[in-house]
């Protein structure tokens, strides 16, 4: 979808929604909204788009009490902004928004998890993701440095970029706004996502992108939005597959987790977001036994997160329950810089060529 | 060897005013500070205790004054049947000498060494001789003794008695001094205090140096005295068993009839039977074996509990609440009073009352009112088995906050009324930890924990109403108003909404550009005249309609206007001003209306 | 009013074992556990005191035997002077009724109601009488006595009496049988452990059903027996003089010479003239006023403190140390006793002792042992002033560390010796507060606690000298080795540090590809000829030098090499092997040897 | 000074260190270093260089003690592993040497801190920044955006960018070694360094960079090593203002002060880490009233913080007294983004202009 066509459909789906609520109180009906539930129990996995999207369960809110009232008049003053700033063109983040509301009386905002929490409600009732509404995001997103050259429409115009021979060393910066990227050409083989700036930084001075034809994004711990929607456009655009590593312990799961199947909270917005094809790559609960690594013990809160994703429909496969059940038997984890226990080259020379070929990226 | 000899010459029997004089922290008397506390609820313990006994109302004077550096004077008057001349100086000068302590029932004072105990400190302390007056009927003149006790052995020691003119008809007057401080003072108004809650048909009035209280009573009713009761044979050990066979001169079924409470023909026929002892033969043979063999039949055959309604004497749900009413002002009270039970033998009952806000205070712990026999326990709040009982209910499951205790604007009550109040110590701060009376201590509080969490949900549902015409009628217009202006169509009229939710009067007072709009919508069925109430610094000069009657107070007006909105209409009443004030609509049901003022 | 009469036919004295009957808590009757430890408690008391009295090292018997489903018998039989067989009813049947009650010294029992109390618990509980023999010498032949108290008159019941046939010379046996539980076994035997530690000069053989234990002596002097005294001027209040004065015969000079402890004529008569009296009036006719003159007068005029040595009998440092060394494991104990010190007028003296280490647990709270005249206390360590002190002390500049109580491998013993130690209960379980004796624990504590300072730091100092060799020995030669090669220069040389830095005997232990170097460099002045030890698996058969004597036992070896190292020279021994083992040098002073084990 | 001067520099450094205490045990010495003491009580203004340095007070470790002894056997270890990587052109991170000295031994790190703090002093001892060892941090600076041409050397050879034409509209991406990078030229009148990402969006947004000529680096907080090296270098390259924009409560100001001062564990590293001539823009206490920005009470650590702050050498000036102490009489902090209640454009149409005006950067 272009800029255009997903501003069009924002305009659109935005006024949809006042225009039921008009309807409904023109028939003397108390205004309401409908939306899914959003807990880990009412996520059900889309074999479609194959990404896990909110079920079936609903909670209807409707303005019969001061609260559900306030929230939705607070919702009718968001719509309005929203349909100013499409109109001018400008852009604005949550933080703003929340400031601004401070003129709104009864319907400024108490805190600004208030706002976040709307602006994923209207999502929903819209289907459009908040890049359509024109809110960004605080943070831009991670790095990218391979063999692709993207196209993006800047204040100052087209700029075509190719990501080794026209950045820094450092690559090139995935704005807040991914929808503003095209996606021109590439010569990769594949996507490595990397969780630390370390290791990301050990492949570059390695040369790993160049030998291998990989593209190399940092994921900088959780990954934004923006670092999850790049991840998913070049999934799609290229059908290129995207490895995950990450530290081996449960909250580098979840890291891998959000980058193939989304968040619970922006479940959604998981065909956006999420990047169904993308395979953990490690560091597995097995390469701390199989290279000897150094390692630490589980926390309490450790082990407490391994059983949650026992549980978690998203990890319910055989793969993740036996690597799980390891882990928590070894009671040890590690960190992905941990290889250079073995020498600086080891992660580059021998454990990635060697991980890959066993996943059928490189052939052995 | 000699030596034996040399330590039986020293032997000797030991007295048992020498005992406490050597051990007077065993009966609150470990500091001065406390000694006035303990004396004065010695003394107020007895007046009570004689007082139901005559079937009067009690009504008691105590008056603390100081007449040295550090030397006090205690008075405690009451209009009780007073104290026969002969038994004064053995009631107030031997320790170990009571009318109540064989008794089987509810009583203040049991032991007989309260007060003596403080006679005996004010001797050691002041080494002035305690004064007191009675008199036991308007025939009989009244009598005047000063009393100490004779440490060695325990006897009184008569320093002077003779007649006395008193205006008082019957009744007891105590005048003790000791070395003493006032430090307590709080604590002990707050005694005080207590004692009338629970004992809500006696009235206090107290004299502190220059101050005067009075706690009044609240019930008019003499309140019935506990009659004593024979033992129960699920209460009884070995040792008593033997003593009573001993003494006895009756055959073994009439020794079981007749020695205990609750045991029936049948039910003596059954123990004989399951001990293997014939009914017929005279208790005052049998051998050691036999008693124990006894004993086992009478602990295994069921026979009811106790007579708790004659030996035992709750304050009653009623007069709790009333007390507490009284001393307190809360939102909520309520008060139970459980049916009465058995430990080791002994009945008891235990009563609770629990309130809620008001002007309790709103952080902090509960406060803690703790009772034995209607005398409040004021040291020792953490040793006793009521605030552990109070820790461990859940008070959270009736949306109570709680960290070890209940916090928030709460108050517990408990009372444990029994034939025995096993205390911790002699000193009778703390009750002791007995499984029977915690589990009923428990079972009461969560009972009205239940009661609470009703009255708190029902005000909470109260809230709900006005909440949901808050967002009906101010908040759904301003939703209006912004999804008009976003979808550019003419404002959408929420009245029809209104009037479908509510059906009833709907007075909405708004105030916009120095304009203050009263608006009347009547969706009820209702369509007589109201009377529209209001009252801020505007006078409304303006006012269309024309107002009905003004007044003016303080810069203040009142306004009134009467008006009649047919069903289904609308009336407005507007003028300019700020408003700011305090609506009000009269002439329809509560239930009929709802105000809502959309300027808060 | 009639009212008055029929309350008086109810009254009547109580005797006191009703009174305690009702009140078994009071005494530490409360629960079947806790009956067995009170009762041997109080008939262990008893006999240590007997024992003491009469100048005999105490060899006391204990056995405790299950006779009944929850029937206990309880004997306990000491070696001490006996009891008069006309006394010994009263002593066990009839409460309050003693030998130590009225006198001013250190005594483990004293109000004659503990042993008294335990038959008395068992006749209600059991029914069963006790059962008393005792020998007042071997001129004399031994009674059995059975034993029971009348409730209503606290006289002893005596069941039977008469001579018996007993092999030992002198000496009580009591046997008493109740109900109850051995749940505080562990408990029994701790009190057991703790008595015996602070009663070194006692023993004690234990049979518990089908166990054995004995708590060995480890002081064959008998303790000397407190001597009573007479009142202190300063400990005495209004009611106690006016007794004394009423009951003497003396003129006031020779009263309070004779009347009193450590008033002598001069003081006598400082304060006849500051009470404004005549010393030669006697003192029976004096009025109330005239006494509180003198008692004014008394407390005001400086007099020594009470003659502690003869009451008093503290255990001593170095018996406290003996016994707690007996009993555990640790690295450093060391005691204090504080001088006598006086709180109302009650000579009292504090003794405390600290452990450190060994086997000592090293983590959590310390461990308490709390005393009073010689008695371990059991229950209630939370509500003690001795606890309290402990936290008070701030262990942490002692670098001792701390969370209230002081935590880690520490124990802290203290003992209050006093002619009257305020418990807080008759139960006898807690030490009151009490300003003057909290101060001196609280000083005992501290004392020790520099002590204990100086153990650690010393023990530090130790440690540090280690480090510095292993810094020197071990760490020093691998910077070299780095450092070395980063300048790419040969490996230089760090001997001269050592030598410099240590001047003693280095002997360094290294294993290194399957090759075991022992290094001994002579920086010390010493040169002649040292044994080196090494125990390991190696059997070191290619050692070189070769060894000197090789013994095996359970696969070690134990080898021997005897070498001279002459002075500024370096000596080594190699062989194959793993070593991993033990190495010792001896033949030169501890000062002059360092042994560095490279491997570790 | 050059890439190849300051590997030369490094290398003569750690040599000499080396050879003193080869030096001191060849003549039988136990080995040991000197070092200054690191706490606030001894930092002092160099009037020379106008940063803040270490004093005179100095600690000196000997290897007398186990302990001491083996911290000099890991520095020489280390010394002993940057060698090797300066011989052979590699770099690593820390957390890589961390797990490198696994192999070490005696030597090997305990933790991670315990290798942070022996490379500062390292640093402090030689007299050269980290990055003359080939020691890089985790993560990687923050972004500049501004009229301004650099060219960096990259694996892939040389690279010339322009931070507006050139980049992304996230801008471009300070690498984490500044070392590598030379100032081409600039057509910038100032520089402004913004705490937040919202609000350097806003600008760039807005169009500020190109409407005043202002160079727009985002510090992300607590700005990196490189971010504050890099504020360093131009700075004193091509002698611009730096003006520092951030939230208004104690934490930011320490921002500041970090850029304008240093921090007290690197004021070794000032004369290349701080930038003194930077100044503070706001969010000023007075803007809070003058403004009337929507604002939260301080709390209990806010106060500690700010009390802390006026017992700082380095904030002892009229302008910052005054400041902090009217901000806990009024007892309230605001952030950046706050300005958003009076309109998305007050920010870059009123404020900043007057603000610089007042400041004389730009003409009223």
């Amino acid at each position: 979808m272009s800029k255009e066509e997903l501003e069009k459909k924002s305009m659109a789906a935005l006024l949809r929604i006042a225009s039921a609520w008009y309807d409904q109180m023109n028939v003397g009906e108390i205004p309401s909204i409908s939306l899914p539930t959003r807990t880990k129990y009412n996520i059900e996995f889309d074999d479609a788009s194959e990404v896990w999207k909110y079920g079936d369960k609903e909670s209807t809110r409707t303005a019969a009490s001061a609260k559900s009232a306030t929230h939705l008049l607070k919702m009718a003053y968001v719509i309005g902004f929203i349909k100013q700033q499409l109109k001018e063109n400008r852009s604005s983040t949550l933080r703003e928004m929340y400031y601004i509301s401070e003129g709104w009386k009864r319907a400024k905002f108490g805190a600004q998890d208030e706002s976040n929490f709307l602006i994923e409600d209207l999502e929903i009732l819209s289907e459009v993701p908040r890049e359509g509404f024109h809110l960004h995001p605080e943070e831009n997103g991670a790095s990218i440095y391979g063999p692709m050259r993207i196209r993006e429409e800047t204040r100052r115009g087209m700029k075509t970029l190719h990501c080794q021979d026209d950045v820094g060393q450092a690559g090139y910066t995935i704005p807040n706004n991914v929808e503003n990227i095209e996606f021109v050409d590439h010569d990769a083989k594949f996507v490595i996502a990397i969780e630390t700036g370390g290791m990301y930084d050990r492949l570059i001075e390695n040369g790993f992108d160049e030998e291998h034809n990989a593209i190399l994004v940092h994921l900088k711990g959780q990954p934004a939005r923006s670092t999850r929607r790049m991840l998913n456009k070049i999934s799609t655009t290229w059908d290129l597959p995207v490895m995950v590593f990450t530290d081996g312990d449960p909250w580098s799961y979840r890291i891998y987790g959000s980058v193939a199947y989304g968040a619970i909270k922006s479940a959604h917005m998981s065909e956006l977001l999420a990047t169904p094809k993308a395979q953990f790559l490690g560091l597995q609960p097995s390469d701390i036994r199989d290279y000897n690594l150094p390692s630490d013990k589980l926390t309490d809160k450790d082990v407490e997160a391994l059983k949650s994703e026992l549980t978690d429909p998203r990890f319910a496969t055989d793969y993740w329950r036996k690597q799980i059940n390891l882990q928590i038997e070894m009671n040890l984890k590690s960190e992905q810089q941990a290889f250079a226990a073995r020498g600086l080259d080891f992660v580059t020379k021998t454990y990635l060529p060697a991980r890959l070929a066993d996943m059928g990226i490189l052939k052995s | 060897m000699v030596l034996a000899e040399d330590l039986a010459k020293q032997q000797r029997s030991i007295s048992v005013a020498e005992f406490f004089e050597k051990n007077k922290h065993l009966l609150g008397f470990d500091s001065p500070t406390r000694g006035v506390i303990t004396t004065i609820k010695e003394a107020v313990d007895n007046a009570l205790d004689a007082c139901e006994e005559a079937q009067v109302l009690p009504d008691i004077f105590i008056s603390i004054k100081k007449t040295g550096s550090d030397i006090f004077r205690i008075i405690v008057e009451d209009n009780g049947p007073g104290i026969m001349p002969k038994q004064v100086p053995y009631v107030f000068g031997k320790l170990l000498y009571g009318s109540r302590f064989h008794q089987i029932r509810q009583t203040r004072g049991q032991q007989g060494i309260g007060i003596s105990a403080a006679v005996l400190y004010a001797q050691l302390t002041s080494g002035l001789p305690t004064v007191v007056i009675s008199r036991t009927g308007h025939k009989e003149s009244a009598h005047r003794f000063e009393i100490q006790i004779k440490i060695e052995t325990n006897e009184p020691d008569i320093i002077s008695e003779g007649p006395f003119e008193w205006d008082r008809i019957h009744g007891t007057r105590v005048q003790i001094e000791f070395k003493s401080t006032m430090a307590a003072k709080k604590k002990l108004l707050e005694y005080l205090r207590y004692t009338s809650i629970v004992n809500p048909h006696a009235r206090f009035r107290v004299e502190l140096d220059d101050e005067s209280f009075t706690f009044e009573r609240v019930s008019q009713e003499v309140i019935a005295c506990p009659v004593a009761i024979q033992p129960h044979p699920h209460g009884i050990e070995f040792g008593q068993l033997k003593r009573m066979a001993t003494a006895s001169d009756d055959k073994l079924l009439d020794f079981l009839v007749n020695g205990f409470s609750r045991v029936g023909k049948k039910s003596a026929q059954d123990m004989c039977d399951q001990a293997g002892l014939k009914g017929m033969v005279k208790v005052k043979g049998f051998t050691a074996e036999q008693l124990k063999a006894l004993l086992a039949a009478m602990q295994a055959i069921a026979v009811p509990a106790p007579p708790s309604s004659q030996c035992l004497s709750p304050i009653g749900e009623e007069l709790i609440r009333r007390g507490l009413d009284k001393e307190f002002q809360m939102d909520f009270v309520a008060a139970r009073t459980r049916p009465s039970s058995v430990f080791s033998g002994h009945s008891f009952m235990v009563e609770a009352a629990i309130g809620y806000g008001g002007k309790l205070p709103a952080e902090g712990n509960a406060i803690i009112l703790r009772f034995a026999n209607r005398v409040p326990l004021m040291y020792q709040q953490g040793a006793c088995a009521i605030t552990d009982c109070i820790s461990r209910v859940n008070w959270k499951s009736y949306n109570i906050s709680q960290q070890g205790l209940p916090t928030g604007p709460i108050l517990i009550l408990v009372h444990v009324a029994s034939t025995n109040v096993p205390f911790t110590s002699e000193s009778k701060d703390a009750i002791a930890s007995i499984p029977e009376i915690e589990k009923e201590i428990v079972l009461a509080l969560q009972d009205l924990g239940r009661d609470l969490k009703l009255f708190v949900s029902r005000r909470d549902k109260g809230k709900l109403a006005e909440d949901r015409a808050r967002a009906v009628c101010a908040i759904i217009p301003e939703i209006a108003q912004k999804v008009s202006e976003i979808v550019e169509k003419p404002v959408v009229d929420t009245s029809p909404i209104e009037g479908k939710l509510m059906r009833k009067l709907i007075v909405k007072k708004g105030t916009r550009d120095g304009k203050v709009t009263i608006e009347l919508a009547n969706y009820s069925g209702y369509d007589g005249e109201i009377s529209v109430y209001e009252i801020s610094a505007d006078n409304a000069a303006d006012a269309n309609p024309k107002t009905d009657f003004v007044s003016e107070m303080d810069g203040q007006f009142t306004k009134v206007w009467k008006i009649v909105v047919p069903p289904k209409e609308i009336s407005r009443i507007s003028y300019s001003g700020k408003c700011g004030g305090i609506i009000e609509v009269r002439g329809i049901d509560d239930a009929k209306k709802m105000v809502v003022d959309l300027d808060v």
